[in-house]
């Protein structure tokens, strides 16, 4: 095959059509409440690890909704299971346990 | 898909395109690229039409790529169309005809902003004023030249030769069309068929016979993006816009791709052969690519015009399964002839795509 | 107030550009650039309207500026009527005006793009110039192209051009006074003084990057900066 | 004493519900609606937010305030004239006909938006793109909801604001009632349709109505709709009519493309043909986004310019049916105060 001295740039969109949707539905099942999230970010505003760290709660499960998990280990990684969260959560999402059931799924499909 | 829904868009979108006495000022992609195109429209203008286009010789760029590849300043790029106003003004002419989608782009921009801001337009008129002495009007009617070329479909279907129709079985081509990002996306209401669905090629395609293929990535870039093809680190993201629309046109397989701006019809051509090398990978039937013809060069065909004068020779994909299924004849072995007929030597043959 | 906030208020182009943004993505999602890069072009409209004249110089020094095509895809679409492609060509101006576009290893190629697009105006009064396209520089134009370049004045010939004639036609030669209205043009609109700021600010940038630098093309900072990809950019 | 006379302009909810209460104080009420029906777009809707209530319902409850209360009703009335002369208003008919009146309440409503106008969503080209409208249209038949090759939809989208919040389109106003629209009409799908994955695809969602949040986070919680933050960019055709929409998911800052069996638009609410037209004949002012305008946005909804013209519901702007019920009285009361004599005006104090 010929170099040009470049390649064809991947496509970044998030494509609903073959996304792994694997994790998610596992959290859904095993945590319901992960349903009701309204990303408002309040998590995120009151997150330990994001004090510290780039870790946006928020943007990882809607990430993690949309199928999106090529980060979703490092990110989770991140997590110190403080629990802050669960109790800032307006809606009652068991933002921990959603956490806890991620890490499951991430395990339990090798990813 | 209801063809009623477009066709009710189309009558919003009824833009005024002068009918005689034009300024023609030329594209400098067109003229690198696919110069047997801009003499094409010439002398389908001239000739079949009998049309009033003039051409100044003291015309320039629009500075349109360099503007756009933002090293030239927006004061600059006005005035330097100021100017080209100015030599339309002083030669009595007062339509202005682009051949470039960029440069009609650029001049609908000026005039949307003058229109907005009549400070600019003054400071401008007085840029020029100080560099070349000139003064202009502005041009009572700008069109694109493939807006010409849509306005007179009819006549040219009346003198028409050919039709785009597959002479075997009867049916209609399966043509695709690509409209310049800068015919309308920026100006809806200054495209013959608005931004959306455009209908300045679907139009010439319909009355030459051809069915319009309508396909998801339709209005997406050729990926040109100026600083984004002409810098090599960037070109990744140029092709990678190419291969969307290849990938999304496939599986209808189209019999070739009608386009109205300079640069798309390169790059819907070249990259064929850049990503046939790349990835292995042909869009066309049996390992040829997807003939990409200009809207001039379409035009020409039709009209019964000789392929090597149109400068179909200088395509990378072969256009000689598409000239048979129309059943034009052509002298392969003049194909890469000089002007003498005195032949250039052929060109070597990619080592993916299959070419004539 | 953000002084760099009122630099871009004073290009036509930013008024246009943005009035107000509702953060939709209407424009991310149809942008070319926002599938191939790591870009989207609705938090480039979100920060210059923070008037946050950090976020606002940051920006200007960033690769983000650099991605978008000026497609103008986004501008169809707003619902706010408002078009990033003309945020990021103000953003550009400016950026190259403050030479902080050196700061970026996209916005560096402003040198490329002064000296070859730039170059091809005002010696031949054109945007392009096939003699400076050759398939060393630009292989994907492919075997026809090789045979083109052979025969560059044949091949244009036989296709009714004008290839450096006199008179009209297709590539011919602009005359020499035309050219010199052009590059009066340049001088007195800012032109001129654009191209001399990119040539100064990418000198200083060579010589802290220690690249050889010279004028042409045939030089170790001109090359680097045409071919070099860092391969992070579409990467999150 | 002669009975004080009122025309009701409109047979819709705010209509129906403003004539039943004039004609049950007392007045002479002529009530003018230009279909064979009246009802207006309640006639097109099955259920309604947040109760899931039928909508034939609340037509039934209004039929019996216009028969108990003896409203003189007049059906396929077209109005080719409309003129107040001293302190008397002569509406005329196509047909001829003249009706006076000491007072007017307009209830001329809203028209749907013409989805057609989002060129980029496809409507009235793409197969499977249709309205809200169309879609409760589909509800009300009790057929099965299948796309336009008869298939059962896998899945569908359904687009917020669609001629709502759009300056492309002439409309900056928010409808109001398009948000919990889309989340009463994807509990629908998912319960008529085993299986389906719906998603919605919203700016903000405006949930402001009693109980409307609770709508919501049922959606979420017991049918599991998708909400994906990010206004639709555009809609294409697959060659199997299936729907490729692309928005950008805001929330996780990328871009996103999708496959849908069916794309639903949330068309929002603009100032009817008949308030545009009645409205001019009457000299009514009209506010910037072309529904008619009270005197004070706060104080004097439901009073107009013109003395002994009142409005009803949402010919002044888009309105949920609680409100426009609450609305139509108020038409109802600060008409009848006029005809007594009640000079409301006296009490303004500001320009």
């Amino acid at each position: 095959m010929k170099d040009f001295g470049f390649t064809i740039n991947k496509d970044r969109q998030i494509d609903m059509d073959t996304a792994d949707m694997r994790v998610a539905e596992y959290v859904k099942t095993h945590e319901p409440s992960f349903n009701i999230c309204i990303a408002c970010g309040t998590c995120t505003a009151t997150c330990s690890a994001g004090i510290f760290t780039d870790m946006n709660l928020r943007k990882l499960f809607t990430l993690v909704k949309r199928g999106e998990i090529a980060n979703t280990r490092t990110e989770i990684a991140k997590c110190m299971l403080c629990g802050k969260c669960s109790l800032a959560c307006p809606r009652g999402v068991n933002t921990r346990n959603v956490i806890v059931k991620i890490n499951q799924a991430l395990i339990k499909f090798s990813l | 898909m209801k063809v009623e829904g477009k066709q009710a868009i189309w009558k919003e979108y009824q833009k005024d395109i002068a009918g005689d006495k034009y300024f023609y000022v030329r594209s400098c992609v067109r003229q690198n690229f696919f110069p047997g195109s801009e003499t094409t429209f010439l002398r389908i203008m001239r000739e079949e039409l009998g049309k009033d286009i003039y051409e100044h010789p003291c015309h320039t760029t629009c500075t349109g790529i360099g503007y756009h590849g933002d090293v030239v300043p927006l004061d600059t790029m006005m005035t330097v169309v100021a100017r080209q106003f100015a030599l339309m003004t002083e030669a009595g002419y007062q339509n202005l005809v682009p051949s470039c989608i960029t440069s009609f782009g650029i001049y609908t921009e000026v005039l949307d902003t003058w229109h907005h801001f009549p400070e600019v337009e003054a400071k401008v008129r007085e840029y020029l004023r100080k560099a070349t002495g000139r003064e202009f009007k502005i041009p009572q009617n700008l069109a694109h030249a493939s807006d010409l070329i849509y306005k007179f479909r009819k006549e040219i279907a009346q003198n028409a030769k050919f039709k785009l129709v597959d002479k075997e079985t009867g049916k209609p081509l399966k043509v695709v069309d690509h409209i310049g990002c800068h015919y309308s996306k920026m100006f809806p209401e200054k495209g013959v068929g608005g931004a959306e669905y455009p209908y300045v090629l679907a139009g010439m395609i319909e009355d030459w016979g051809g069915e319009v293929i309508d396909y998801p990535e339709r209005r997406h870039c050729c990926g040109f993006g100026f600083r984004q093809y002409l810098v090599q680190a960037n070109r990744g993201y140029s092709v990678a816009c190419s291969h969307k629309k290849f990938e999304s046109m496939e599986p209808y397989k189209p019999d070739m791709i009608l386009t109205n701006c300079p640069g798309c019809p390169m790059f819907l051509d070249k990259w064929q052969y850049a990503i046939a090398e790349m990835e292995g990978k042909t869009y066309g039937k049996d390992g040829y690519g997807i003939p990409v013809l200009t809207y001039e060069e379409l035009a020409g065909m039709v009209l019964g015009y000789d392929p090597w004068d149109l400068g179909l020779q200088v395509h990378q994909v072969s256009c000689e399964p598409l000239l048979d299924r129309i059943g034009i004849k052509y002298d392969p072995l003049k194909k890469y002839n000089d002007k003498n007929g005195v032949s250039l030597g052929v060109p070597e043959k990619p080592s993916v795509m299959k070419v004539s | 107030m953000s002084q760099l906030y009122n630099k871009l208020l004073e290009d036509v182009r930013f008024q246009e550009g943005i009035k107000a943004c509702i953060n939709c993505g209407t424009c991310t999602a149809i942008c070319a650039a926002a599938e191939f890069y790591n870009y989207d072009p609705r938090i480039i409209a979100d920060t210059v309207q923070s008037r946050n004249e950090e976020k606002i110089e940051n920006l200007l020094k960033s690769e983000t500026i650099w991605y978008c095509g000026e497609c103008m895809s986004c501008k169809t679409r707003c619902p706010r009527g408002n078009a990033p492609g003309l945020i990021i060509m103000a953003l550009r101006a400016l950026s190259q005006e403050l030479g902080y576009f050196v700061e970026s290893e996209k916005g560096r190629q402003q040198l490329f793009m002064k000296r070859v697009v730039g170059g091809w105006i005002l010696t031949y009064g054109y945007c392009l110039y096939l003699e400076g396209i050759g398939t060393n520089m630009y292989a994907e134009q492919g075997p026809i192209w090789d045979w083109r370049q052979k025969n560059w004045g044949k091949v244009l010939d036989r296709l009714g051009a004008n290839y450096k004639g006199e008179g009209n036609g297709i590539l011919r030669k602009i005359p020499e006074e035309a050219l010199d209205e052009i590059r009066k043009i340049f001088e007195v609109t800012g032109g001129t003084a654009r191209f001399e700021k990119i040539e100064k600010f990418s000198k200083e940038k060579a010589e802290a990057m220690n690249l050889k630098f010279d004028d042409g093309i045939d030089n170790e900072y001109f090359q680097h900066i045409y071919s070099h990809n860092n391969n992070t950019h579409n990467i999150e | 004493m002669k009975k004080k006379r009122v025309i009701v302009i409109g047979g819709g909810i705010s209509g129906m519900e403003a004539a039943t209460h004039l004609a049950s104080m007392g007045y002479d009420v002529t009530l003018l609606e230009k279909d064979k029906e009246l009802g207006g777009h309640l006639l097109g809707w099955e259920k309604l937010f947040p109760t899931m209530r039928m909508g034939k319902d609340v037509v039934e409850f209004l039929n019996k305030g216009i028969t108990l209360s003896k409203v003189n009703v007049i059906r396929k009335a077209e109005i080719v004239n409309a003129v107040k002369t001293g302190e008397i208003f002569t509406v005329t008919l196509a047909n001829g006909n003249k009706f006076e009146s000491d007072a007017v309440i307009m209830a001329t409503g809203y028209d749907l938006f013409d989805a057609r106008k989002k060129e980029e969503y496809g409507y009235g080209i793409y197969d499977n793109v249709i309205t809200s409208a169309d879609l409760e249209e589909k509800f009300l038949s009790g057929k099965p909801i299948l796309t336009s090759k008869g298939n059962v939809p896998k899945k569908i989208a359904l687009v917020h604001c669609v001629g709502s919040r759009d300056e492309k389109v002439g409309n900056v106003y928010c409808s109001k009632v398009c948000c919990v629209t889309a989340v009463k009409q994807s509990i629908e799908l998912k319960e008529s349709i085993p299986g389906v994955d719906v998603y919605c695809l919203y700016m903000d969602l405006r949930m402001f109505g009693m109980h409307f949040e609770t709508l919501y986070k049922e959606a979420q919680e017991k049918h599991a709709v998708n909400f994906i933050r990010g206004r639709l960019s555009e809609a294409c055709e697959n060659q199997d009519s299936s729907i490729i929409v692309k928005v950008e998911d805001t929330l996780a800052g990328k871009p996103l493309r999708m496959t849908v069996d069916m794309l639903v638009l949330m068309v929002g609410m603009v100032p009817s043909a008949g308030t545009v037209k009645v409205g001019k004949m009457l000299g009514l002012k009209f506010g910037p986004n072309g529904f008619l305008k009270s005197m004070d946005q706060h104080t004097m909804g439901t009073i107009t310019n013109i003395p002994g013209v009142f409005i009803a519901g949402t010919c002044a702007a888009p309105r949920p049916i609680n409100n426009v019920f609450v609305d139509a009285r108020a038409a109802a009361i600060t008409a009848s105060s006029y005809l007594e004599g009640y000079d409301i005006e006296k009490r303004i104090s500001y320009s």
